[in-house]
């Protein structure tokens, strides 16, 4: 009743959660394996930058939303300078792509179809 | 008298007079009369859809006997989509207002803070 | 502009303004009969309070249109013409109760070309005023708070 | 009881133009009494789209017709046919189902403004033009006649555009008002032309009718071009979408809610145009695929636009308009295939139609949470916020389950029905899926920024406004808790509401027309 099924495949919620809880108890059962002789507060747990100092974040640094995606953006900036062109902020701009899909549409369907 | 299909030629006209306004002028007050025209245009368009060659106003009311009368619904569309402009226009002007207030400017490319 | 226009203007719409005003009442009352009704009727009557606006300017006319008045009865006129609707939710929503009922606008209307009969078609006629009433006094408070914006970018 | 049921249809519209045009004069009575007046009308609108569901979902989605003015709406013709004549409501499974997504968003949306609008002037033009948007919608998803079908649009986009532009003393919420007003005014006028192109082609306005006189011939496909795209522009598809991320952007928060479930009333127009009034008289393949193709887009530029975005709420905006595309993408599929009528077909319309109440779930509580996030840091840019979660607890866990909700993760609602979509959408075209799938993940990352940015991070160094009140914890709770029960139990869902509104628009065509004309 609370599944859904496609016809190809199926999704069962309540399933989908009682399993993904159990893996969750299982990881936790293996993690209680690890080493017990690690370390706090020692040397172990700080960064290893090739040996040099690591350098102190300065109070309050955070690093914003706009900072995690900035190599994918930049990497697709050919695509993204396009795409902001067309939110120019400008009405006429925003009429004529409403005309433009108008006449297209008209193309398709009273040619095409 | 036969009009023929002039009022639709007119009426097609008016609307891509409208268009046109709202794509290359620069005034928002003027990108109002374009909405306007289009609106007209539009309903130009409906009144004339009931048109009846020879035909009388659709109203009983002292109506002689035997005529022929145009069709009384496209009117009602009209009169209708004519209070809805009244309705809209007002909006847009008061925006403009409002626009003007807040930008000191009146023209389409300048108002642009809302991009991308 | 505030001082309002010339005195040969105030003088014509002094004069003019009456004759609108009953016009527009005309076509409101007539609506179920003649072309017209409640939005047109409506829209004459508020051209009426425009006419006084533009002639005597926003000063000239300090206290006579009250804004805040105006806006409550355009809430009373909407909501005189949903309870119209209402009233005949027995059988349906806008069902015409007061048709050929002989009470108030009861008269039956003969079908086909008359010379019109005021007191009939139920509803309509008292729909009409209440569409009339929220019309005049919407557009009117249109105008008078654009005009007091104009105003103000004057001012300024 | 049953008698409201009967009068369901017209009520839903009637009650909130009531609430819209008395809220001004009880508003004099003070404050409190407003609140009150304005809850119990939206109690009682959202109660009446439950009766009127339970009613049509009673009787397995089938058309039920409401007449306004009588009981009689049909004159015979001369030449033995008859027509109708008369104001005709007409309500199946699609309609209800639109009904109840409006509801929900609305109730929520108002209930938050209780909180959100506490402090400031003008509540009562807020409230009269919120139930008149209400108003506006339901009965764009009531009407069973094309130019009521405008008049409601246009008394939507008014509203919507009174709301837009509702906080005259923000510059950029007058220049939003104006180039929404203008773009719905265009398209509006369109839609009208398109009526009057029928009305002239076949001489009637109601649907049924229409449908029943369509031929397929230019005059339809010129006023079906018009109309496909009016409506489109108003639901905000891609390359018509540009006024959305506006519109959501610069109105007040619960209202950028409610103009979802606009949209997506426009989008029911649509759908209603294409699969109720034409059909198969035209080429449902083409339009199809042209759905399709704005679907597409649609999703790939919706998502990849989000991730640049810096104002939480057009980040959010950003995200409404990908999803429209998902919907867009489920019911193009089984257009495209209505002929044929494969099983994916049903699945891909049901994934489709699933996905709108999921989004306007979603959607409606991230508006929301930003609408709080927004107050309590005293701006929208997410550059300048941060550390939001220390003090705004329940907050941060509602935007946590709203973003994965609407992106697709596993176990939330989103996931239900997007895997509906790509299992259909992968029969058609492998294509098709994985552009959807691409996005959702790309839609996730957007929502790990928006996380990362407004509430990790050090403690702001201003206090800020703490938590949330609770009258806006509870609206937001209450939508989670839809969130995750439609996530929980989406067999339950699908099977009770969501296969008789897909059934209605796919098999339904001629259970529409009879309704009115054999009747």
């Amino acid at each position: 009743m609370n599944g859904i099924t496609s016809g190809f495949g199926t999704w069962n919620p309540i399933a989908w959660t009682l399993l993904f809880i159990g893996i969750l108890i299982v990881a936790f059962f293996v993690r209680s394996f690890g080493r017990k002789d690690y370390k706090r507060n020692t040397g172990q747990t700080k960064a290893f930058l090739s040996g040099n100092e690591e350098p102190d974040a300065p109070a309050g640094l955070h690093v914003s939303g706009d900072n995690l995606y900035w190599g994918m953006v930049h990497g697709l900036s050919a695509y993204y300078k396009r795409v902001r062109k067309w939110h120019s902020g400008d009405l006429s701009d925003y009429v004529a792509w409403f005309i433009g899909g108008l006449a297209l549409i008209f193309v398709i369907i009273v040619w095409v179809g | 008298m036969n009009v023929g299909n002039l009022p639709f030629i007119v009426s097609a006209l008016l609307v891509v007079l409208g268009i046109y306004t709202l794509l290359f002028k620069r005034n928002l007050i003027k990108l109002v009369i374009g909405v306007s025209l289009i609106e007209t245009g539009v309903n130009l368009f409906l009144v004339m859809l009931g048109y009846r060659s020879e035909g009388i106003a659709p109203i009983y009311t002292f109506a002689p006997a035997g005529e022929r009368m145009v069709l009384p619904t496209p009117q009602a569309l009209t009169l209708t989509s004519i209070v809805i402009g009244l309705a809209t226009t007002a909006l847009l002007l008061s925006f403009a207002v409002f626009i003007w207030r807040h930008y000191g400017t009146l023209d389409v490319h300048k108002i642009k803070e809302l991009k991308g | 502009m505030n001082g309002g226009m010339s005195v040969i203007v105030r003088t014509v719409s002094r004069f003019v303004y009456g004759l609108i005003l009953v016009f527009g009442f005309y076509v409101i009352m007539h609506g179920h009969l003649t072309p017209g009704g409640g939005f047109q009727g409506g829209a004459v009557v508020a051209s009426a309070f425009a006419l006084l606006l533009v002639a005597f300017g926003a000063a000239g006319l300090k206290g006579r249109l009250n804004a805040h008045l105006l806006q409550s009865l355009e809430e009373v006129g909407a909501l005189a013409f949903l309870a119209l609707g209402f009233l005949g939710i027995g059988t349906a929503f806008f069902y015409n109760l007061l048709a050929n009922s002989g009470s108030l606008f009861g008269a039956s209307v003969p079908i086909g070309p008359n010379s019109g009969i005021l007191d009939s078609a139920g509803t309509l006629p008292l729909m009409n005023w209440a569409v009339g009433l929220k019309v005049m006094t919407g557009i009117a408070s249109i105008v008078i708070v654009m005009l007091i914006g104009a105003r103000k970018e004057e001012t300024e | 009881m049953s008698a409201l049921s009967v009068h369901a249809p017209v009520l839903l519209i009637a009650i909130p133009l009531l609430g819209a045009f008395a809220v001004p004069l009880i508003g004099k009575l003070g404050r409190g009494v407003r609140d009150v007046f304005v809850g119990l009308i939206a109690a009682f609108t959202a109660a009446l789209a439950g009766l009127l569901a339970a009613d049509v979902f009673g009787r397995g989605g089938a058309a039920s017709v409401y007449v306004l003015g009588g009981k009689p709406f049909n004159i015979p013709l001369p030449s033995g046919m008859t027509a109708p004549i008369r104001i005709l409501l007409e309500v199946d499974g699609m309609s209800a189902f639109m009904g109840l997504i409006t509801a929900l968003v609305t109730i929520t949306a108002i209930a938050f403004s209780f909180s959100y609008w506490k402090k400031r002037s003008g509540g009562n033009m807020y409230y009269s033009l919120l139930l008149l948007l209400t108003a506006g919608i339901f009965g764009m998803e009531m009407t069973g006649d094309m130019f009521n079908f405008f008049v409601f649009l246009e008394v939507t986009s008014i509203a919507a555009c009174g709301l837009i532009g509702f906080r005259v003393w923000l510059g950029r919420s007058q220049e939003a008002g104006f180039k929404v007003m203008t773009l719905y005014t265009v398209s509006g006028l369109f839609v009208l032309l398109a009526v009057g192109l029928l009305y002239g082609e076949h001489g009637g306005l109601n649907i049924a009718y229409l449908a029943h006189g369509l031929t397929g011939g230019l005059i339809d496909k010129i006023a079906l071009g018009l109309l496909l795209t009016g409506l489109a522009m108003k639901a905000g598809a891609v390359p018509m979408h540009m006024w959305a991320p506006d519109a959501y952007g610069e109105a007040p928060a619960p209202t950028s809610a409610v103009l979802v479930a606009n949209s997506q009333a426009s989008l029911y127009g649509l759908f209603r145009v294409l699969f109720t009034l034409f059909g198969i008289t035209v080429s449902a393949a083409t339009t199809g695929w042209i759905l399709i193709g704005f679907a597409l887009l649609t999703i790939f530029v919706g998502v990849t636009m989000a991730l640049v975005q810096n104002d939480i709420k057009r980040l959010i905006a950003y995200g409404a308009v990908s999803q429209i595309g998902y919907m867009l993408l489920g019911v193009g599929v089984g257009l495209a295939t209505i002929v044929a009528k494969p099983a994916y077909g049903l699945v891909a319309m049901q994934g489709g139609i699933f996905h709108m109440i999921n989004d306007a779930a979603c959607i409606g509580l991230l508006f929301l949470v930003a609408g709080a996030i927004s107050r309590a840091a005293g701006t929208r840019d997410l550059n300048k916020m941060g550390g939001l979660a220390h003090t705004m607890k329940y907050t941060s866990v509602f935007f946590v389950i709203g973003a994965f909700a609407l992106a697709g993760v596993p176990p939330f609602n989103g996931f239900a029905s997007k895997f509906l979509i790509y299992e259909a959408s992968f029969k058609l075209s492998p294509f098709l899926a994985i552009i959807a799938i691409l996005s959702s993940i790309l839609l996730l990352a957007v929502f790990v920024k928006a996380f990362q940015g407004a509430f990790l991070g050090p403690r702001p160094a201003s206090p800020g406004g703490g938590e949330a009140p609770l009258g806006m914890l509870i609206p937001m709770a209450v939508l989670t808790l839809v969130v995750i029960a439609f996530g929980l139990f989406p067999g339950f869902f699908v099977e009770r509401i969501v296969t008789p509104a897909a059934r209605a628009l796919w098999f339904g065509r001629d259970a529409y027309i009879s309704a009115i004309l054999g009747g």
